[in-house]
């Protein structure tokens, strides 16, 4: 079943065409990356799909809703998570509150005046939230100011306080951007993790390193067009691709 | 319509002080990232240096007079300024007469030093404080600065007259084309307009024409990439510093004459002028001209009696009730930029 | 206890001692001595630490939380109290119903100022808030006149209809009470030197202070406080988190809002007469500076900062030289002209300067404010806790 | 250990010194039931303490300085020391220079920032703190008005300072409280058939109002008693009181008919608007063929001196005046002169006489008690306090004297020469009804003595 379709998106910027009557499509389960060369609108067409900008014309469906014209929070409510390029995480709070909160929108929705309840009573979303760090290996720094983390921590981070939603579709931009190798290689095998979740997500990616790890089906992004589109060993001999990318050096 | 072009020359001269003191205000903003709420203070400490130097001038020595007597009955002590004593009484009365005009040359060393001392002595260790911070500690030197004027000059307002040349009033109408008789205006208001166009033009052309101006537009837009370049951008900076005070002060210098000093002049222009400023859109320098002369025309205009008349009341809130809208419609005031203090 | 962790509890009856013995703490000099100038313990200037605390609480919730810094919130304070002395003028002296209307009336107006401010945030939001107020302040002193008795201030005649009340007793306009205690009624008790107020009008407003306190302990502690923080750490995040971050600072507006009214009802209740100055940017401005002062953010550090100011405000504007030649008496004359001569700037009519130097100090040598003074000195005595807590940037988010 | 029920006055007993010892030595309870004929604030030591509550910060501080002065002088002359003063000349000779009733004049400071809130704390503090019998001072009507009903509220006696709008023994008229100083009904009165003399029968005024209370009353007051007069009023505009340039209400005045410019304002927005109606040519303009004249209801010297050379030759009314040459005014003038350096304003002026005439009535009352001290002022006439003879009316508490026309002198001798007397209107015609509709509203009720 598909979970996210897209279909005819085009997007201006003045007289720039960012994306092109983009069709996309992604199977309920999956793992699919979106590649493309440096201004190709991968993050344009990420931004559109959540909400952050709206499409000039063109649908996208999730599930049977729509999510054009949907505020970002609505969008998320419905069970789109995402994952920011820079790991956008709450810096003074502590990781343990940095998780909460996730999970208190997710259970309480996206208003609740719960201003004479206990926060550090609530066993549910504490356990929830306290399982969720050991699953990252962030349990032991419960209680540190996220700001302080190391990058690769705040992105770990980031991704648990995605996870704790328990989304449907879960959206990746550049999870791995400029992280050391050793740490792309333990966030790779993270998301391999949660892939026996079975949430669905769709991954933004530079490094074909981490294509390749994670994806079933990759689609290729350039010029705001989709060029190709298919199981990354197809893609990876597609002349047009290699074409689009000018001997990018992964391929 | 002489009536309404009355007003806009009214409004142009309010708007002169306001876009002044935004124009420094919102430089100070846009360099350094500092919330100023001493800028008032400075466009008061410019104004009593007019009073300082006009004090200056007339500093006199004693005679007894024997023939008069004083209100207790003591033979009467005559003052006579040594300036007058010693250029004889009439050059000496023309140069105290002149005291304002002297006053400009008189503030600039003056406002530099108050300027470049303020931002080495404090305003640099908050740099990197949050706003609210530098608020709590501008907003304490402003009162300091405020009470020490106070201790030695008084609470009440010191009359600080313009040249007779410039005192009084002519027909600007006939100047520029109208009926004779329909449009008197003051000397010195046109002045201070003109005044007010000549620093503006000149802050503008120093930022636009000279390499420390371009390094200081490129930091205002990046501060981080210009310091990458490894240009030192805080010594600059301190510059601008002192040069926002400068015109501040020679605001507050041109502004004794039309309304006597006082101690609490600032704070009486502060918020007006945040408000200028954040129309205008935080950061941006022509933003904070148009804004001042923007609100201080509509501020005339919601002055005259017919319009008051129909909107009781507008007259005393119409420069918060446009802010209000502008700020509604336009986001980021009338030329703001995005993400510039918006957290 | 009552719902609030051990630590909680523990600072909750620390406030509750200390406002109980307020009396006594505040006046710690014997009447007849010189130092008795630097007494507080009399019941306007209690009444004030605590009706100015209930305000500066009420702010934090707004500033210390969500991190949006309103310049205009004296307004609400000023609606309160409007609201309050017309229920007294039309309704009865009974300070209850004056109360519940101040917080109703404000809560209503930081509603409608809130909706509309909150559209816009950082500068934008605290310039649309100072507009607000400066046009409820110059509404309120001139045209409005008829409602607010504009420069004189809305104060209480004999001729008010109080309609389940009685209009005048005695030719005299009655007492604020509550159910016919008169707030103004006071016990004294001499012991020594010493002489202790206990004024009715202050117990009531501790008990309401100590209401309000618990409440915000409770929001702080609350999922809907965690939010808030949140809002301010990264609005971003939140908004992707599936949060509707506008609804949340609405409410922590409103509530603020809600407990400026507050505020603004109890000080007519202490004080029948309400004048427009409340609603002017310099006291909007004035709960700001107390809120950051005392440590914006933190709990009991507003009250702080409001008892501070407060402090100034009324224990050094009533130093005058007289007062210094006194307490110098001992001293040769020529010393003590001296001494008096490099005083007198600071006291009396220069209660500003010392006023505008101690802003300067604190937030240049305690960047927390007051409880980051009070942390301080606390970790210099007690070293053995150094490593239970790891230091928390700046502005803490609570404690 | 004791412990009393108000009405108290322990604070008086404790300062006296000994008997805190005392009352440590013997622990009686005691309630204020023992004080039958008790009263706030009751002086029981050897000492009374008056509460002075002046503007310090502020745009009024100067003024507020100078009341201070005049209050510090007032009390040298209770306690008998110095040269007396007015209590030489005062008609009545109750004040013996012994302090009053025998007790020694203490006296406690505060600063009323001119805000209300402000004000009223003040005044609290040193009812609740330091004990003060009476509190007195103050530079505006708000101020006034406020502490007034505070003072009736608590029980003490307040003399008004400088309050200059009809409300204060008008519709906020209290019983405790009193006041020296004139208001915009006499202003209006005196100014009238002077301007008529001065200028002609036959003008058109246009008005311009500070927009807030005072201005209100004495814009009504101006207006009234020109009209009366057969001037007409050719508009009305009332200006923000955060007004700092008035050229946007100065304008349309040179644009109308107008050949008369009221100016309504005081303080800072007076030398404003002053200077800027100067500044644009308004007094060199002939209107109707007439010269356009400015006038200026309520001066005082600090405004004068503010607006500088502008106030010349321009009309206004006053309390009181330094030069006036009657025998109270010269040894008020020469002893704060003797002590100062320079002539008082009126502020001083209405400051000194209302100590004066507090004391003078707790003597005459034998009592502090609030209540006595209202009966002894209520219709109280006395003369040698620099205003001629002056009727305290007990039905609004208001002193009915001659009121002083000035104008901005032409060729001023020094700093605190600035105004001239041109006629000293008599009493009677200033006088008006107590229930003249200026003053409609509001009532006296009865006194409180905090018992």
């Amino acid at each position: 079943m598909e979970i996210l379709k897209v279909e005819g998106v085009n997007k201006s910027f003045g007289g720039l065409k960012a994306l092109n009557n983009v069709n996309f499509s992604v199977e309920e389960g999956t793992v699919q990356a979106i590649i493309g060369p440096n201004g190709a609108g991968k993050s344009t067409f990420l931004n559109c799909m959540i909400g952050r900008l709206a499409p000039d014309t063109g649908t996208v469906m999730f599930g049977d809703i729509s999510l054009t014209g949907l505020k970002p929070h609505e969008i998320n409510q419905v069970g789109v998570s995402r994952v920011f390029q820079t790991p956008e995480i709450f810096g003074d709070l502590t990781l343990l509150e940095n998780i909460m909160i996730p999970a208190l929108a997710k259970r309480d929705g996206e208003f609740a005046l719960h201003a004479f309840a206990r926060v550090d009573q609530d066993a549910e979303i504490r356990d929830k939230a306290t399982h969720m760090l050991e699953d990252v290996g962030l349990a032991e720094k419960k209680d540190t100011i996220a700001g302080s983390l190391s990058r690769g921590d705040k992105r770990r981070l980031e991704l648990a306080m995605c996870l704790s939603q328990d989304p449907k579709l879960l959206l990746l931009d550049e999870p791995t951007a400029g992280m050391s190798r050793a740490d792309t290689n333990n966030t790779i095998d993270l998301l391999k993790r949660i892939g026996d979740r079975g949430i669905t997500k769709v991954v933004i990616e530079h490094d074909m390193h981490v294509v390749f790890s994670l994806a079933e089906k990759v689609t290729v992004l350039a010029q705001g067009t989709i060029i190709a589109e298919g199981k990354p060993e197809d893609i990876k001999g597609d002349p047009r691709v290699q074409e689009a990318y000018l001997g990018g050096a992964h391929l | 319509m002489d009536a309404i072009l009355l007003q806009i020359l009214n409004g142009l001269d309010k708007g002169s002080a306001y876009a002044l003191i935004a124009l420094g205000l919102t430089l100070i903003f846009g360099t350094l990232g500092v919330v100023n709420f001493a800028h008032g203070a400075l466009f008061m400490i410019g104004a009593f240096c007019a009073v300082t130097l006009s004090r200056i001038l007339t500093l006199s020595f004693t005679t007894i007079d024997p023939e008069r007597t004083d209100f207790l009955g003591n033979p009467l002590k005559v003052e006579t300024p040594y300036v007058e004593s010693w250029f004889g009484p009439e050059i000496g009365t023309a140069i105290i007469d002149w005291s304002v005009p002297l006053a400009i040359l008189f503030s600039i060393p003056i406002m530099a030093m108050v300027g470049l001392v303020m931002e080495r002595g404090l305003i640099k260790y908050f740099y990197k404080r949050p706003h609210a911070d530098q608020i709590l500690v501008t907003f304490g030197l402003a009162i300091v600065l405020q009470e020490i004027i106070k201790y030695f000059f008084g609470a009440n307002p010191i009359p600080t007259p313009a040249p007779p040349a410039f005192s009084g009033s002519f027909d600007f109408g006939a100047l520029i084309g109208f009926d004779p008789n329909l449009i008197i205006y003051p000397y010195w208001r046109i002045v201070y307009f003109l005044f007010a166009g000549v620093i503006i033009g000149a802050v503008f052309a120093f930022l636009q024409f000279t390499t420390f101006g371009m390094v200081v537009r490129a930091g205002m837009a990046d501060r981080q990439t210009v310091g990458l370049l490894g240009i030192d951008i805080d010594k600059r900076f301190t510059v601008m510093f002192a040069i926002a005070a400068i015109v501040a002060g020679l605001a507050g210098v041109m502004y004794a004459p039309i309304n006597s000093p006082n101690y609490h002049m600032g704070m009486d222009f502060l918020v007006l002028s945040f408000v200028v400023v954040v129309v205008g859109g935080m950061g941006s320098l022509p933003g904070a001209v148009l804004a001042g002369f923007l609100l201080g025309i509509l501020e005339s205009f919601a002055s005259m009696a017919q319009v008051v008349a129909l909107l009781p009341g507008i007259n005393q809130i119409i420069i918060y009730l446009v802010a209000i809208i502008i700020l509604l419609t336009r986001p980021r005031g009338l030329m703001g930029r995005k993400g510039v203090m918006e957290n | 206890m009552f719902g609030l962790d051990k630590k909680d509890t523990s600072l909750f009856f620390l406030v509750v001692v200390l406002v109980a013995l307020a009396p006594f703490l505040l006046n710690p000099f014997p009447e007849n001595s010189e130092l008795a100038q630097f007494n507080a313990g009399y019941p306007d200037l209690m009444q004030r630490f605590l009706i100015f605390g209930i305000f500066a609480i009420g702010f934090n919730i707004l500033f210390g939380l969500t991190g949006y810094l309103s310049f205009g919130h004296a307004a609400f304070l000023g609606v309160g109290s409007y609201a309050g002395v017309w229920m007294m003028k039309l309704l009865t002296m009974n300070v209850i119903p004056a109360i519940f209307m101040s917080v109703v009336f404000a809560g209503l107006f930081s509603l409608l100022v809130g909706y509309i401010s909150l559209r816009r945030s950082g500068i934008y939001f605290s310039i649309l808030t100072l507009a607000f107020a400066q046009m409820s302040f110059s509404l309120a002193y001139s045209v409005l006149t008829p409602i607010t008795a504009g420069e004189t201030g809305l104060q209480l005649a004999l001729d008010d209809p109080r309609i389940i009340g009685v209009s005048a007793v005695d030719g005299s306009i009655p007492a604020a009470n509550l159910f016919g205690l008169p707030m103004r009624e006071s016990f004294e008790l001499a012991m020594g030197g010493w002489l202790f107020t206990f004024n009715a009008g202050y117990y009531l407003c501790a008990v309401v202070m100590l209401a309000a306190f618990y409440v915000a302990i409770r929001i702080f502690r609350s999922p809907f406080g965690m939010m808030l923080r949140a809002v301010k750490s990264n609005q971003q995040r939140m908004n992707f988190t599936g949060v509707n971050s506008k609804p949340y600072t609405l409410a922590a507006f409103v509530i603020s809002g809600m407990y400026a009214g507050l505020a603004g009802g109890l000080m007519v209740a202490m004080d029948p007469l309400a004048g427009a100055e409340r609603m002017q940017w310099t006291a909007s401005g004035e709960v700001v500076l107390m809120t950051i002062l005392g440590g914006a953010g933190t709990l009991i550090g507003p009250v702080l900062g409001a008892g501070f100011i407060k402090y100034f405000e009324n224990i050094f504007s009533k130093i005058n030289d007289n007062v210094l030649y006194e307490w110098f008496s001992a001293l040769p004359d020529g010393l003590a002209d001296v001494l008096v001569f490099v005083i007198h700037p600071f006291i009396g009519k220069g209660w500003h300067l010392t006023l505008g130097i101690m802003f300067m100090l604190i937030v240049i040598f305690l960047p927390g404010g007051i409880m980051e003074g009070i942390e301080r000195l606390g970790r210099l005595f007690s070293r053995k806790k150094k490593s239970e807590t790891p230091s928390r940037a700046a502005p803490a988010p609570a404690e | 250990m004791t412990l009393i029920r108000k009405p108290l006055s322990r604070r008086s007993v404790l300062r006296a010194g000994a008997a805190g010892g005392a009352l440590l030595a013997t622990p009686t309870l005691l309630t204020s039931r023992a004080w039958a004929q008790g009263y706030l604030n009751e002086p029981t030591g050897s000492t009374v303490t008056l509460g002075f509550n002046v503007p310090q910060t502020g745009p009024y501080a100067d003024e507020g300085a100078d009341e201070l002065r005049a209050y510090e002088l007032a009390v040298e002359h209770l306690n008998g020391e110095g040269d007396g003063g007015m209590l030489g000349t005062f008609s009545s000779k109750a004040l013996k220079g012994n302090g009053i009733l025998g007790k020694k004049v203490e006296y406690v400071t505060g600063d009323t920032q001119t805000k209300s809130d402000a004000a009223r704390a003040s005044a609290k503090s040193m009812i609740e703190k330091d004990g003060a019998i009476m509190i007195t001072g103050g530079s505006s009507s708000g101020v006034a008005v406020a502490v007034q009903a505070l003072c009736q509220e608590a029980g003490v006696i307040f003399m008004a300072g400088l309050t200059h709008s009809n409300d204060t023994t008008g519709k906020d008229k209290r019983a405790n409280g009193f006041r020296h100083f004139f208001n915009s009904y006499m202003s209006g009165a005196a100014l009238a058939p002077v301007l008529k003399n001065a200028y002609g029968a036959d003008r058109k005024a246009y008005h311009l109002t500070a927009d807030y209370n005072w201005g209100y009353t004495t814009e009504q007051a101006v207006r009234e008693s020109t009209e009366a007069l057969g001037w007409d009023t050719v508009e009305t505009v009332k200006t923000p009181l955060a007004a700092t340039d008035f050229s946007a209400y100065i304008t349309p005045v040179l644009q109308s008919d107008a050949d008369v410019l009221v100016l309504n304002h005081y303080g800072g927005n007076m030398v404003n608007s002053l200077t800027n109606a100067v500044q644009f040519g308004l007094r060199d303009k002939v209107v109707n063929g007439k010269n356009f004249e400015i006038i200026v209801p309520l001066y005082s010297r600090l405004m004068a001196k503010g607006a500088g050379a502008n106030v010349k030759g321009i009309f206004g009314s006053t309390n009181w005046h330094w030069s006036l040459q009657d025998e109270g005014s010269k040894a008020f003038v020469r002893s704060f002169g003797q002590k100062y350096g320079f002539p008082p304003s009126q502020a001083a002026h209405t400051c000194y006489v209302q100590a004066l005439l507090y004391a003078d009535a707790c003597e005459r009352a034998g009592t502090f008690n609030p209540c006595g001290v209202v009966e002894a002022l209520e219709g109280f006439e006395f003369d040698g306090l620099g205003n001629g003879p002056t009727l305290y009316r007990a039905e609004d508490h208001q002193c009915f004297k001659d009121v002083l026309v000035v104008k901005g002198k032409e060729n001023p001798s020094s700093e605190f020469d600035l105004l001239e007397i041109v006629e000293v209107t008599p009493v009677e015609q200033v006088t008006y009804a107590p229930d003249h509709p200026q003053f409609a509203g509001g009532a006296l009720g009865s006194c409180n003595s905090g018992a």
